[in-house]
C-alpha cells in the first residue's frame, strides 16, 4: 500500500515537473532568453571586461564571485559538520562481524594495485594542478582541480598499503587546519584587497596580469582547500 | 558611494571568514575562540547599523558586488526586511554571551572551536540570504546557513539530537532541492536571475505553466524551511534536542529565513499580470491558522519544557504566515513585526529555558517545580517571555496578534480573528502551567534544591533578551511604521 | 533522427536503468557502484552536451569522491539495507 | 463639556503602588521595610487620589497621556468622575486593608511576595479606574488577573492550586473574549476612547453591535461574576481574608462591574443601548443573578462561602442598576460601587477577625460570639443590617434609587425584586446576628476582644457604611461625585430627576 502511495505520488509529481519542462522555451534555440540576456552580455564581454577565456571561470571567479564564496563557504561547514557530529560520540567500540573496522582489519592490498597508485599518483597530482592553473582559459578549475587531488590524496590512503596514516597527517595539525579554510579565506582576502585597489568587494584588479595572478590565486585555494576538506571527510568517516 | 554600502557585502564577509577562521586560530586555545565570535559578531552587528542608518537616510540601496552592475554580476540589496539583519546579528551576540559558560558543558572542549565556527558561518549566511537580491546567491547563502544548522544539532549529545539532525537534514535537502528547481525553471524563462530583472521579466514568458510551477516549488521549499504546518514536522526534534543556544538561534533566527523567503518569492512574483496569488495567500492564511491550533496543542500536551517552546515556534509561524496571507496593510505589517519580536521572545524563552534545564541536570516540566526559588531571575525571564509569546498585552508578542487580528477583521474574516485569540489563549495555558510550575510548587527534586542561580554571562543574555520582550511591545507604532513602506508590494496583491 | 540524438536517448536509457537499479538493490555496496557508473553515465551526457566544465566536476565528484566516502561509510555501517 | 487638564497625578497613583511593590520586592525580606513601604504608598496614594476630588467636582477632568504603542492604541489616564469614585473606594480601602493584612499575615510565609503582589494589583485597580481608553483598562484588566494569582494560591495546597486554576480559566477566557469584542470595537468605531455618549454611534450592523454587546459585557461579566460566569469566585474562597477582602470588595470584582458599566455608558452610550434594547437582557440576567446568588447563600455553613455568594448577588445590583438606563438607576450603580465595597469588606474583615482570634470559620460555630468580640459583631451587624436595606445605612441608598430609576424604566418588577432580595438577605445575615447575641452556649463566654490593628479598619468601614446612609448628601462626599459621573453620562444638566 505504502509502495502504491508512493509510486503515485512520484508519478504525479514527474507529470508535473515534465509540464513545467515542456513548457519551457525549447533548449538550444538562440533566442529563448537564456541566451539573449544576461549570458549574452558574458559572451560579448566576458574575455575583456570578465578576464577569462573560459567563460564559465569568469562567472564563478569574476561577475559571481560572492556564489562562489559561498559554494566554498558551504564546503567548508560541510567538513565542519562532519567533525562536529562525529567525533562527538568519540571513538566507538563496535561489536558484530559485519562492521570492519577500517583502522585495525584492512582489506589486505595487492601489491600490484599499490604500485599502480603509486606510480599515478605523481600524474594525477599533476593533472589537478594543471586542472587548477589553466581554469581560466580551458575547461576545469579550482573545484575539478582540487576534487581530482583529493581523489588522489585518498587513493593513496587506500591502497598505497600504509594503514596507519592519510597523507594529510604528514602536516603539522595547525596547518591542516588552515589549508582546509582556505577556500573562504582566499575569497575573504579577494573581498578585502578588491576594496582596497578597485573600490569594490569581490572585485578583481584591472590590470590583466594581476588578474591572471588573483584568479590563479583563487583557484589554487579552491583547489587546495578543497582536497584539503575532502580528505578531511574521509578522514572523519573513517575514525568516527 | 558611501562607505555603509560595502557594508552590505562585508556583513556576510566578517561573519563569515570570522567562522572559517576559528577552528585554524584556537586549535590550541579552544576556549578563546569565544573572544573572537563575540568581536566578529559585534563588529557585524554594527555594520548593519550603519546599513540601517543609510536605509532611513536614503532609502532602500543596492551594491553591486565585484562592481558588476545587475544583471551581471550578483546584487545586493537592502531594504526594511533586510534591516532584520541587525536584530539577527544581535540576537547571536547573546546567544554567544550565552554559549560562554553553556557550550563547555555540553561539547568536548576540542571541539569548542567547531561550535563558534558554525555560529558565525550560520549568521553569515542568514546576512546573505537576507540582504542578497539574486535569486542563486539566495539559494547559495540558504544552503550556507542550513548546513551549519543542521550541524548545529548534531553537536548535542545523544543519539536524539543525531536522528533530528539527519531528520531535519533529509527535509532539508528536499525543500533546497526545490528551491534550486523553481530557480533554475525562472533562469530558463526569463535569462536572469536578478530578482528584479526576472520579476519584470517573468509576465514576458512565453509560458505559464513554469512560471505557476516555479512559485510553487519556492513556496514549499521555503515552507519547509520556515516549518510551516504541515512541513514542520522536523522542528520539534530538531529544536529539542539541540544546545540551548542552538535551539534559540534556530528556533529565533534560522526558521525566519524561510519566511524571509517566502516573502521575497510574493514580492517576486507579485508583478506577474496573468498569475494569481491569491490561491496562494489564501492556502497560507488555512496553513496558517492550523499552525497556530496544532502548534499550541501540541505545544499543550508535552512534558519536555524544550519540546514544548519548539512547538510554540510552529503556532507562531503560523501566525506570520495569516498575516501575510491576509495581505492587507495591517496585518502585513503586524505579520512582518512579528518576525522580529518572535525571534527576540523565542531567544529569550529557549536561553532561559537552557539555563533552568543546564543549572538542574532536568528538563521534564514536572520536574523542575519550585526552581523559580533557587533561581529567582532565569524563572523571572522565562515567565516573561511565555506571557510575551502568549500576547498579553503589551508585550512584544501583541502586537502583531493585534495587528493580524484586526486584518482578519477588515478582510471580512471574523473566525480567523477568532482563531488568532484562541491561539493566543492556548499558548497562556501552557505559559501559566509553566510558571505556576516554577514559581507555586514546591521542589519534587532534590536537584531542584541545590540548582543555583545561572553564571552572568547567561543571566545578562537572558535579562536583556526578556527585558527586550517586553518592551519591544511598547515600541509597536514605530516598528509598524519601519516596516509600513516594505510590505507595500505584498498589500498589491492581497 | 541523428547520431547525436541516438546517443542522448542511450545515454537517458542508462541513466533511468542505473536509478532503478539503485532504488531496487537490497545490498549498499551494489547501490554505490550504480551510483557510480550513473554519475559517469551523466558527465558523459554533459560532456556530450558542451558543457566540460561540468563533465569534469561530475566525474571527479560523483563517480569519484562520493563513491568513496559512501564506501567508507557503509564500511562503518555494515553493507546490507536492514 | 468638561475641561480638561493635562496632570500627572493620573499615572502618579498608580505609579506609587507600582514603585511600593517594587520596594516590597527588593527590600522586603525585613517586616518593618514591608509596612514601611505598603504604608508609605498607601497613604501617598490616599492624598493624592483625593487632592483630584475638588478639581473634578468642579467638572474638570485630568488626562494624561502615556503614548501610544501601536496605531491607535495608546496608553492613556482620564480621570472623570466615575473613575475617581471607583478610585476613591479603591485608595481609601487599600489604607484600611493594608492595615489589617500587615496584622492578619504576621508570620505567614512567602511575605514579600504576598505584599508586592498585594499593592500591584491596587496599582492596576487604580489604572483601571483611570483608563481612559477600552484598551488601557484591557490592559490593567489582565494585568490585575495576573497580580492577584499568586495572592489566590497563596497557601499553594491542592485546594488552593484549584481555585488558582479555575481563577484563572475563567479570567483569562474573559480577557481573551474582551480582546475580541475590543478589536472588533476597533474596526468598525476607529477608536478605542471612552467617551460619554458613546463610540460606537456611526456602527449601523446590527449584528456587529450584537457581537459586540456579547463579548464585552460577557468579558467583563466573568470578574464582575454575573451567572453563569461567576463559578470562580466561591471557588477563590480559600485565600487568606484579606486577599478575600481585596477580591470580592475592592478589586477584582469591582473591576469587572466597573468594566461592564463602562461599556454600557462610555462605549455604547445610554441613547444607543436605548434603541438596542440589549440590556433589557442583561437586567434580566442579573435580577435572576441576584436572587439565584442568595438562594446559594443561604444554603452556606462556611462564613466566607456566604459572603462570597452574598458577592455575587450583590454585584449583580450594579449591573441590573447600569442596565436600567435611566439617571436614577444609573446613580445606584455607582453608588453601590462604594456601599457594598465598604459593607461587604467589613463583613470579610469580621470573617478573617473570628478566624484569627477563635479559628472558627462555620456559621453553626458562632453561638455567642458577640459576647467574646462585641465590637467586632457589632460592626458584623451594621454591615448585615445595611444589606438588607435598613432606612439610614448604605444598604438602602442603593435600593432606593434602584427602585426609582426603575419605576422610571417602566419595569415596576424590579422594585418588587428589590424587596423581595431584602428578605433574602435577611434571611441569611440575621440568623448569623441571632446566633451571636442570643444562643447560648453554655459555656461562660470570655471577653476576647479583636487585637486593634484588626479592629480599627473594621470600626472605620463600619462608620463609613454609616455614614454613606447618612450624610451622603454632605458636600465633598462621594455622593455628589457619582450625581456628576451621572450628569456627563446621560448628558444631563442640573440636577438628577
Amino acid at each position: 500500500m505504502r509502495k502504491f502511495l508512493a509510486l503515485v505520488l512520484i508519478a504525479a509529481l514527474g507529470a508535473v515537473l515534465i509540464a513545467a519542462v515542456v513548457n519551457l522555451p525549447e533548449p538550444g534555440t538562440t533566442d529563448s532568453p537564456v541566451h539573449t540576456h544576461v549570458s549574452a552580455g558574458y559572451i560579448k564581454g566576458g574575455h575583456e571586461a570578465g578576464g577569462a577565456d573560459n567563460l564559465v571561470t569568469a562567472v564563478l571567479l569574476n561577475y559571481r564571485a560572492i556564489d562562489t564564496f559561498g559554494e566554498v563557504t558551504v564546503i567548508f561547514t560541510a567538513l565542519i559538520a562532519v567533525l562536529a557530529a562525529t567525533s562527538l560520540a568519540g571513538p566507538t567500540e563496535r561489536s558484530g562481524t559485519q562492521n570492519i573496522d577500517l583502522k585495525t582489519t584492512r582489506v589486505p592490498v595487492s601489491p600490484v594495485v599499490s604500485f599502480v597508485v603509486r606510480l599515478m599518483a605523481p600524474f594525477i597530482a599533476t593533472f589537478a594542478l594543471f586542472v587548477m592553473l589553466k581554469g581560466h582559459e580551458l575547461p576545469g578549475g579550482g573545484f575539478q582541480g582540487g576534487v581530482v587531488l583529493g581523489a588522489m590524496l585518498i587513493l593513496l590512503a587506500l591502497f598505497s598499503g600504509r594503514t596507519d596514516k592519510t597523507d594529510d597527517e604528514e602536516l603539522p595539525p595547525g596547518l591542516r587546519n588552515w589549508i582546509r579554510a582556505a577556500g573562504p579565506l582566499v575569497f575573504g582576502a579577494l573581498g578585502l584587497t578588491g576594496l582596497v585597489f578597485s573600490g569594490w568587494l569581490f572585485s578583481l584588479p584591472d590590470h590583466p596580469f594581476w588578474r591572471e595572478m588573483v584568479m590563479i590565486g583563487l583557484e589554487l585555494g579552491i583547489g587546495i582547500g578543497g582536497a584539503a576538506v575532502l580528505v578531511g571527510l574521509f578522514r572523519a568517516l573513517r575514525e568516527g | 558611494m558611501s562607505a555603509a554600502a560595502h557594508g552590505l557585502a562585508l556583513v556576510v564577509l566578517v561573519p563569515i571568514v570570522g567562522g572559517a577562521l576559528i577552528p585554524a586560530l584556537f586549535r590550541r586555545f579552544p576556549t578563546a575562540a569565544w573572544g573572537f565570535a563575540l568581536a566578529s559578531s559585534a563588529l557585524t552587528l554594527a555594520i548593519s547599523i550603519s546599513l540601517i542608518r543609510r536605509l532611513l537616510a536614503e532609502g532602500p540601496f543596492s551594491y553591486a558586488a565585484g562592481g558588476w552592475p545587475p544583471p551581471y554580476g550578483v546584487a545586493l540589496h537592502f531594504d526594511r526586511f533586510g534591516a532584520a539583519i541587525a536584530v539577527f546579528s544581535m540576537i547571536t551576540l547573546l546567544v554567544l554571551i550565552f554559549s560562554r559558560r553553556y557550550i563547555p558543558a555540553v561539547v568536548p572542549i576540542a571541539r569548542i572551536p567547531l561550535y563558534y565556527a558554525l555560529v558565525m558561518i550560520n549568521l553569515g549566511g542568514m546576512n546573505g540570504f537576507l540582504v542578497t537580491g539574486d535569486l542563486f546567491n539566495l539559494f547559495v547563502f540558504m544552503e550556507v546557513f542550513s548546513v551549519s544548522a543542521y550541524a548545529l544539532v548534531a553537536m548535542a549529545r545523544g543519539p536524539q539530537a543525531g536522528l533530528a539532525a539527519i531528520k531535519y537534514l533529509l527535509l532539508g535537502a528536499v525543500s533546497s532541492l526545490l528551491v534550486l528547481f523553481a530557480i533554475g525553471l525562472i533562469f530558463a524563462q526569463t535569462g536572469t536571475l536578478n530578482m528584479a530583472d526576472a520579476a519584470g521579466r517573468l509576465d514576458a514568458a512565453a509560458s505559464i505553466v513554469p512560471t505557476a510551477l516555479a512559485l510553487g516549488a519556492l513556496t514549499i521549499g521555503f515552507m519547509v524551511k520556515a516549518a510551516l504546518f504541515p512541513l514542520h514536522v522536523w522542528l520539534p526534534d530538531a529544536h529539542a534536542s539541540a544546545p540551548a543556544p542552538v535551539s534559540a538561534l534556530l528556533s529565533a533566527v534560522v526558521v525566519k529565513a524561510g519566511v524571509i523567503g517566502i516573502i521575497r518569492t510574493l514580492q517576486t512574483f507579485s508583478d506577474h499580470g496573468s498569475l494569481q496569488l491569491m490561491p496562494l495567500q489564501s492556502l497560507l492564511i488555512w496553513l496558517g491558522a492550523i499552525a497556530v491550533l496544532w502548534g499550541a496543542v501540541a505545544a499543550l500536551v508535552q512534558s519536555d519544557l524544550k519540546r514544548l517552546l519548539a512547538y510554540s515556534t510552529v503556532t507562531n509561524i503560523g501566525y506570520i504566515f495569516i498575516g501575510l496571507g491576509i495581505g492587507s496593510a495591517t496585518a502585513a505589517s503586524g505579520a512582518a513585526v512579528h518576525i522580529i519580536n518572535h525571534a527576540v521572545i523565542k531567544a529569550a524563552l529557549f536561553l532561559a529555558a537552557g539555563a533552568l534545564i543546564h543549572q538542574s541536570g532536568l528538563r521534564h516540566i514536572d520536574d523542575l517545580r519550585g526552581l523559580g526559588e533557587r533561581m529567582p531571575l532565569s524563572a523571572l525571564a522565562l515567565g516573561v517571555a511565555l506571557l510575551a509569546v502568549a500576547g498579553v498585552p503589551p508585550t512584544a508578542g501583541f502586537v502583531g496578534k493585534w495587528q493580524i487580528g484586526l486584518g482578519a477583521l477588515e478582510t471580512g474574516r471574523p473566525l480567523l480573528m477568532g482563531v488568532v485569540i484562541v491561539g493566543g489563549l492556548l499558548v497562556l495555558t501552557y505559559g501559566v502551567r509553566i510558571i505556576n510550575t516554577l514559581f507555586f510548587r514546591p521542589p519534587l527534586h532534590v536537584r531542584v534544591v541545590t540548582s543555583r542561580e545561572a553564571p552572568p554571562s547567561m543571566l545578562a543574555a537572558i535579562l536583556l533578551l526578556a527585558a527586550s520582550s517586553f518592551l519591544l511591545g511598547l515600541a509597536g507604532k514605530p516598528m509598524l511604521d519601519f516596516v509600513a513602506p516594505a510590505i507595500l508590494p505584498l498589500t498589491d496583491t492581497g | 533522427m541523428s547520431v547525436s540524438d541516438l546517443f542522448d536517448l542511450l545515454i537517458l536509457a542508462l541513466l533511468i536503468t542505473c536509478v532503478l537499479g539503485i532504488a531496487r538493490v537490497r545490498d549498499l555496496a551494489t547501490a554505490v557502484t550504480l551510483f557510480a557508473i550513473y554519475s559517469f553515465v551523466l558527465c558523459l551526457l554533459w560532456a556530450h552536451r558542451g558543457a566540460p566544465d561540468v563533465a569534469m566536476t561530475e566525474a571527479a565528484v560523483g563517480a569519484g569522491i562520493t563513491a568513496v566516502l559512501f564506501f567508507t561509510a557503509i564500511a562503518k555501517i555494515g553493507r546490507r539495507e536492514k | 463639556m468638561p475641561i480638561e487638564l493635562h496632570d500627572l497625578r493620573p499615572v502618579l497613583a498608580p505609579l506609587i503602588s507600582a514603585l511600593c511593590a517594587g520596594g516590597v520586592f527588593v527590600m522586603g525580606t525585613s517586616g518593618r521595610w514591608r509596612a514601611i513601604w505598603s504604608l508609605a504608598a498607601a497613604g501617598l496614594k490616599f492624598v493624592i487620589v483625593w487632592s483630584m476630588l475638588p478639581g473634578t467636582l468642579a467638572g474638570s477632568v485630568y488626562i494624561f497621556r502615556v503614548g501610544e504603542i501601536l496605531p491607535g492604541l495608546s496608553i492613556a489616564f482620564r480621570v472623570d468622575a466615575f473613575g475617581l469614585f471607583y478610585a476613591l473606594v479603591t485608595a481609601t480601602l487599600w489604607v484600611l486593608t493594608t492595615v489589617y493584612a500587615l496584622a492578619y499575615m504576621k508570620g505567614s510565609h512567602a511575605l514579600k511576595r504576598f505584599f508586592g503582589f498585594f499593592a500591584l494589583c491596587i496599582s492596576t485597580t487604580v489604572a483601571i479606574a483611570f483608563a481612559e481608553n477600552l484598551f488601557t483598562l484591557f490592559l490593567f484588566y489582565e494585568l490585575l488577573t495576573v497580580c492577584t494569582y499568586p495572592l489566590v494560591i497563596h497557601d499553594q495546597d491542592a485546594e488552593a492550586r484549584r481555585a488558582g486554576r479555575k481563577y484563572l480559566a475563567y479570567t483569562l477566557c474573559g480577557g481573551a473574549v474582551i480582546l475580541a469584542g475590543m478589536l472588533l470595537v476597533f474596526h468598525s468605531a476607529g477608536t478605542l476612547s471612552l467617551a460619554e455618549g458613546g463610540i460606537l454611534g456611526d456602527v449601523d450592523d446590527h449584528r456587529v453591535l450584537l457581537l459586540i454587546f456579547l463579548t464585552l459585557v460577557g468579558g467583563f461579566g466573568v470578574k464582575a461574576a454575573i451567572m453563569p460566569l461567576h463559578a470562580w469566585l466561591p471557588a477563590a474562597m480559600v485565600a487568606p481574608t484579606p486577599v478575600s477582602a481585596l477580591l470580592h470588595a475592592v478589586a477584582v470584582v469591582k473591576a469587572g462591574a466597573f468594566g461592564v458599566v463602562r461599556v454600557l455608558y462610555d462605549v455604547f452610550g445610554v441613547n444607543l443601548l436605548k434603541s438596542l434594547g440589549f440590556a433589557t437582557w442583561l437586567g434580566y440576567l442579573a435580577g435572576f443573578t441576584i436572587i439565584a446568588g442568595s438562594i446559594m447563600a443561604l444554603r452556606q455553613n462556611r462564613l466566607k462561602a456566604r459572603l462570597a455568594w452574598s458577592t455575587i448577588s450583590q454585584l449583580s445590583y450594579i449591573l441590573l442598576a447600569a442596565s436600567l438606563l435611566t439617571p436614577a438607576a444609573a446613580l445606584a450603580a455607582i453608588i453601590h460601587l462604594a456601599n457594598q465595597a465598604f459593607t461587604k469588606i467589613t463583613m470579610f474583615f469580621v470573617a478573617g477577625a473570628i478566624e484569627h482570634n477563635t479559628g472558627k470559620t462555620h456559621i453553626d460555630q458562632l453561638d455567642g460570639i458577640g459576647y467574646r468580640m462585641p465590637w467586632t459583631m457589632a460592626a458584623f451587624t451594621i454591615a448585615g443590617l445595611s444589606f438588607m436595606g435598613v432606612p439610614l445605612l448604605a444598604g438602602f441608598i442603593t435600593k432606593w434609587y434602584l427602585s426609582l430609576g426603575a419605576l422610571a424604566a417602566d419595569s415596576g418588577g424590579f422594585v418588587a425584586l428589590m424587596a423581595l432580595s431584602g428578605l433574602l438577605n435577611a434571611a441569611y445575615w440575621l440568623p448569623i446576628i441571632y446566633r451571636a447575641y442570643f444562643r447560648e452556649t453554655g459555656i461562660p463566654q470570655l471577653r476576647e476582644e479583636t487585637p486593634w490593628m484588626l479592629l480599627a479598619p473594621i470600626g472605620i468601614c463600619a462608620g463609613y457604611v454609616i455614614l454613606l446612609g447618612t450624610g451622603a448628601q454632605a458636600p465633598l462626599m462621594p455622593f455628589s461625585l457619582a450625581e456628576s459621573a451621572v450628569r456627563l453620562a446621560f448628558g444631563l444638566e442640573g440636577g438628577i430627576p
